[in-house]
């Protein structure tokens, strides 16, 4: 007994990483907050696609990844994003679509990426990230580097022929990739049960011979732990995991989505369980921060978000020309 | 007559296909009523109305929507797919080009294949590079397919109810900003014929091709120089395969200057067969060269200040026809 | 005991069944023998991937499917076509080009299609022919047919993307479509555990919700009994059946092939085991039939056949203005 | 020089550039040694030579096959992709078309996708509807490609080279009769730029424009008809895209006649562009309207008795030159 408890504390964050997590999550959470303000108001047009609700998931795997991991992601990938560190900044001005941006504006919120920090590709594709993301893991075995490749996408993905072929291809080649299925229990309008024929994800992995794990994504400590697992199991050249971590989105597809195709009751219920409140308890709790320390650290981070907003919608938009650049590495007639 | 958006002039049609023909059905990602009727709405209330087996919300998954059109047409049916995007299209053209293309041809005619494709396009709401792009012109460098794009709310109806009740695969093009835009629609019965151009007016000193999005500023532009006193004959292609070759020519004969607009892409695009062919045809008789306004050979971009720099615009669509003026 | 063994003698295709699928599979056998000396002696000239070895899957499917319901395939497909009932004359008019072929000699073997006889759909794109067979089977939902329709597939195309969301749609909609996997070890010069990440096939049901059976597909009891529970079960409208039928073709990918990436006895050890001789036994020993009654059957069946060919050779070759017809069911500028 | 055939010299383009280069990797069905290097040996001998990690045989996967190229590409390899039949394609082209095509461009410049696929198609032995498409202008249509099609064994060396150590996505497309058929090929380095047209004879008549399998018989006519006292120039386009516009109009501004001829089907072809560009450019120029041979409307039959009816040959191609001479 005093065993399974020693070891179940071992297989916990420190108090370091949870507050780690939670910048990352309170970042997130104020970014998304302040986009949905300045898009309400008209101030920003752009689709926008809030992760809020499902935070914990990026933030607790991107305090197991180093800065050389690799990201892929998706449309809904803001909180992909800042966890892995894209600045400030450099995203508000995409998201403006000015030439300071992080893709000069050219690729907007559905395309960002910033190689300095490994978000290498954000796709509007459904699934598509997939295939990529073994690709940039079979680079990564031919140098034989020990880089990760965390490859996001949602329940809905799992369902499209490209999620198939890539699980099999990369438990066939053994690729450090892990495929981290965030199940917000909706695609777009489409309840869970109505576009996947199975009830947990994670046991498709069983038709790759892969290691499926299916955690709560919006338990900070349970993702940190299958996070850890997998990218352990990667870095250690042992092959691919499929994580589901269950969560939930709490602003529907986009912006101005109605929700009538929920059941009653069913987000309030989500939003009670509020994933970004929880691990505040949970901190607070452990003692590992005060409220108060806690309540800093945001007071701050919202003084970054205000400042790189107002930087985003000082800035230059590109220049017409811009239009035309960037199309080939060489220029061409 | 009713004042409705091309939306839901799509809708009409489909609903009294379905009402006419208990072998229409249909299918796509949330096309069913518990999904909210299609993201545009154009599918909404079908599935309550003729039952949730002939209108089936679908996963994610565009080959299998676009297969089981294939299959159902195969058998008999005539499904009317959503493809929610056009771009989502690249992932569903091996059941589009290899099989509801071909199935005809290589049965020796022995199978039908009457599916219809409904997709949706179009850049000019920033919405980038994977969900902006018109790619009409591969379609129609497929022989076996039909592709329809159509212009006005009235059209939606016309042309999409004659793409489902058209013995060959139709792919019917929408417009994501089209759809919410207003016009007078026909009540009741309303079937366009394909393959067959619109003179939407005649002139007689340039010639103007054009379809889909752009033909409301190709419009306007030819309004205005008729109060210039320059008269322009405007064509609305909307049918693009087969394309009514003899409409463009008969016009281009007459006014010996044509000026082609398309959103999609210039190079290699839909504008190249209609220059090539009218240069053919009318070898010698033309007053100057033909002009193509397309979008230049780049992705679209995301933001607003560039994506306005790539498309058409009144602007240029006037200085293309005046340089062919001379 | 005794009850089992009551039960598994009812559960065994009677004498009647049994001839009908020797017969079935004599038709195959002796066919692609001819075909395959034709090709050989430069007679006829076309791709040809013959589907020796696997006879006994079509045959024993077949004699559980009525003439309406629907039969997809492939390439390799001829004994899918003639198990199902395609008229040898019509079928050797089509490889030859013919126009008194299936389909006026525009298809060619890789697109044989009779609608009459159900053969609906030949693809040479590995993995098409799934998502087309649920379109099929949704029609007969629709229109409260009890008819089945059959989709054939090798084991490397149960890798590709159109496999996982076929048999996803499949399983959401309940559909009456049998999902038979021809595992003949190899996809094309690909052995099967290099591109095939699990064990078994019929495990990848599981992903689905669906009933899913591995069987010895050369024999004709066992294939039979699988075939005809899957048949109930989708013309009862309880859904779709994954049905993986192990095999192994005696003859290469396509004429020609030299199998230097088999190992060294692979196909000889198959050989020996050839399932047309089994059955043969098999019957014989049952006392269904004689030594000579086969004998007399298949010297009937290949004097048919002699006659098919005869009749292919000395057809017209279509008209060059044939070329352009077809294209569109009304005639288009 | 030595004489070997175009499938040879297609594998000792990828071999030299494996050995120059350790970032250049292979990928595709069936591509490594266990598997028999390929269907047509173009990649025999490279997993032996170059270890299993850098040329890897893949499931029947083409989305994961092109994704992984793409995610390899971006990670800073030059990956070699092999979609065997370009009907294949149509299952990959989100990932060529949405992603390889357009990250550069919407990442603003940040990320390359050096990458290479190769494919093969061509019309001609009785493969049918699904195994013999030139989709090339699909290709040439999406801004961000470049699409190469080479002519002969040198070309399949010097252009495939080219190509892996291009910073762009480049699509290859390889002929199957001609992969059998020998010529003689420069030992080492051997790279011919992209984006350059190769006039292969001068001439002062007419012009003829083509690339690919057609060449031979291009080559052949004008021979013969040189022999008649016709002079006919020759460009082998190499790149369709981006197309070497400068070379085709120095050339037609001079002779004032042109033919062009091409495997895919004519209408909304690559032949259209090039046609409509000529026309354009050269108006009031031209002693005759140019003439545009390629495929009729129709999937490609099985028959040989039908097959060899839509596809080019000399009759065909001298007709079109004798047309543009009056
Ligand atoms: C291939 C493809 N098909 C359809 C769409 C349209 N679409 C955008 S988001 C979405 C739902 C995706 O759901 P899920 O994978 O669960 O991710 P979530 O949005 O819930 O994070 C759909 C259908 C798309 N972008 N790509
Ligand atoms: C989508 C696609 N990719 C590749 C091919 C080329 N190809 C033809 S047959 C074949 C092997 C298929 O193997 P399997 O599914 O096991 O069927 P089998 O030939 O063994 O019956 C391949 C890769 C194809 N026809 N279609
Ligand atoms: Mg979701
Ligand atoms: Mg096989």
């Amino acid at each position: 007994m005093t065993d399974t408890t020693a070891h179940a504390a071992a297989d916990e964050p420190d108090a370091g990483a949870l507050l780690d997590i939670y910048k990352r999550a309170a970042t997130i959470v104020l970014t998304d907050e302040k986009l949905r303000a300045v898009i309400r108001s008209g101030r920003l047009s752009t689709p926008y696609y809030s992760p809020r609700g499902q935070e914990i998931i990026s933030a607790a795997m991107a305090v197991n990844l180093r800065k050389d991991d690799y990201v892929v992601t998706i449309y809904r990938g803001m909180h992909d994003h800042l966890a892995k560190g894209v600045p400030l900044k450099d995203l508000w001005a995409e998201y403006a679509g000015k030439a300071a941006g992080s893709c000069k504006g050219k690729g907007g919120p559905m395309h960002i990426t910033h190689p300095d920090v490994g978000v290498l590709v954000t796709t509007g594709i459904v699934g598509s990230g997939l295939p990529i993301a073994n690709g940039l893991a079979w680079a990564s075995k031919i140098r034989q580097e020990d880089r990760v490749t965390v490859t996001n996408f949602g329940d809905g993905a799992s369902n499209i022929g490209a999620f198939h072929e890539s699980l099999n291809m990369a438990s066939l080649w053994k690729l450090p990739v892990i495929f981290l299925c965030q199940n917000n229990r909706y695609a777009e309008h489409t309840r869970y049960d109505k576009g996947t024929s199975i009830e947990r994800i994670s046991d498709r992995a069983v038709s790759y011979s892969m290691p499926g794990v299916t955690v709560n994504g919006n338990d900070a400590i349970e993702m940190w732990r299958a996070a850890r697992d997998a990218v352990a199991r990667a870095r250690a050249g042992e092959g691919p995991t499929l994580i589901e971590a269950n969560t939930f989105r709490f602003h529907g597809h986009h912006m101005g989505d109605s929700g009538e195709y929920m059941a009653k009751g069913e987000l309030e219920a989500a939003m009670i369980r509020d994933p970004f409140v929880a691990l505040r308890q949970l901190i607070v709790a452990r003692g590992a921060a005060s409220d108060a320390d806690l309540t800093a650290m945001e007071d701050a981070l919202r003084t970054e978000i205000d400042e790189a907003a107002a930087y985003a919608f000082a800035a230059k938009y590109p220049e017409p020309e811009e239009a035309l650049e960037d199309v080939y590495a060489s220029a061409v007639s | 007559m009713i004042k409705v958006t091309a939306a839901e002039a799509a809708r009409m049609a489909i609903e009294e296909a379905m009402a006419a023909d208990p072998t229409v059905i249909a299918l796509g990602e949330e096309v069913a009523d518990p999904e909210g009727g299609g993201i545009r709405k154009v599918t909404k209330g079908l599935s309550t109305r003729f039952g949730a087996d002939r209108v089936k919300s679908t996963p994610i998954s565009e080959q299998a929507i676009m297969g089981a059109a294939v299959g159902a047409a195969i058998a008999g049916m005539r499904p009317v797919a959503e493809i929610m995007l056009m771009n989502f299209m690249t992932l569903a053209l091996d059941q589009l080009v290899n099989h509801a293309a071909k199935i005809r041809y290589m049965s020796g005619g022995a199978t039908s294949v009457p599916l219809t494709v409904r997709t949706m396009t179009g850049a000019g709401r920033s919405l980038g590079g994977q969900h902006s792009d018109m790619v009409e012109a591969w379609l129609a460098h497929t022989p076996g397919l039909k592709v329809v794009v159509p212009s006005t709310p009235a059209d939606y109806k016309g042309l999409l109810y004659s793409c489902i009740f058209d013995d060959d695969p139709c792919v019917f093009v929408e417009n994501s900003i089209h759809l919410s835009a207003r016009g007078d629609v026909p009540v009741g019965l309303h079937a366009i014929p394909l393959g067959k151009a619109h003179i939407v007016r005649p002139g007689a000193d340039v010639t103007i091709i054009s379809y889909g999005r752009p033909m409301d500023d190709v419009k306007k532009v030819a309004e205005s120089l008729g109060e210039e006193g320059i008269s322009v004959e405007v064509i609305d292609l909307r049918t693009i395969s087969p394309l009514d070759e003899a409409a463009i020519l008969n016009s281009v004969a007459k006014t010996k200057r044509a000026v082609i607009v398309h959103e999609a892409v210039r190079s290699f695009g839909v504008g190249a067969e209609i220059a090539a062919r009218i240069h053919e045809h009318l070898f010698g008789e033309l007053a100057a060269p033909v002009q193509r306004l397309g979008m230049p050979y780049t992705p679209v971009p995301f933001s607003s200040a560039l994506e306005k720099t790539i498309l058409w615009s009144p602007e240029k669509i006037t200085a293309a026809i005046r340089k062919t003026l001379g």
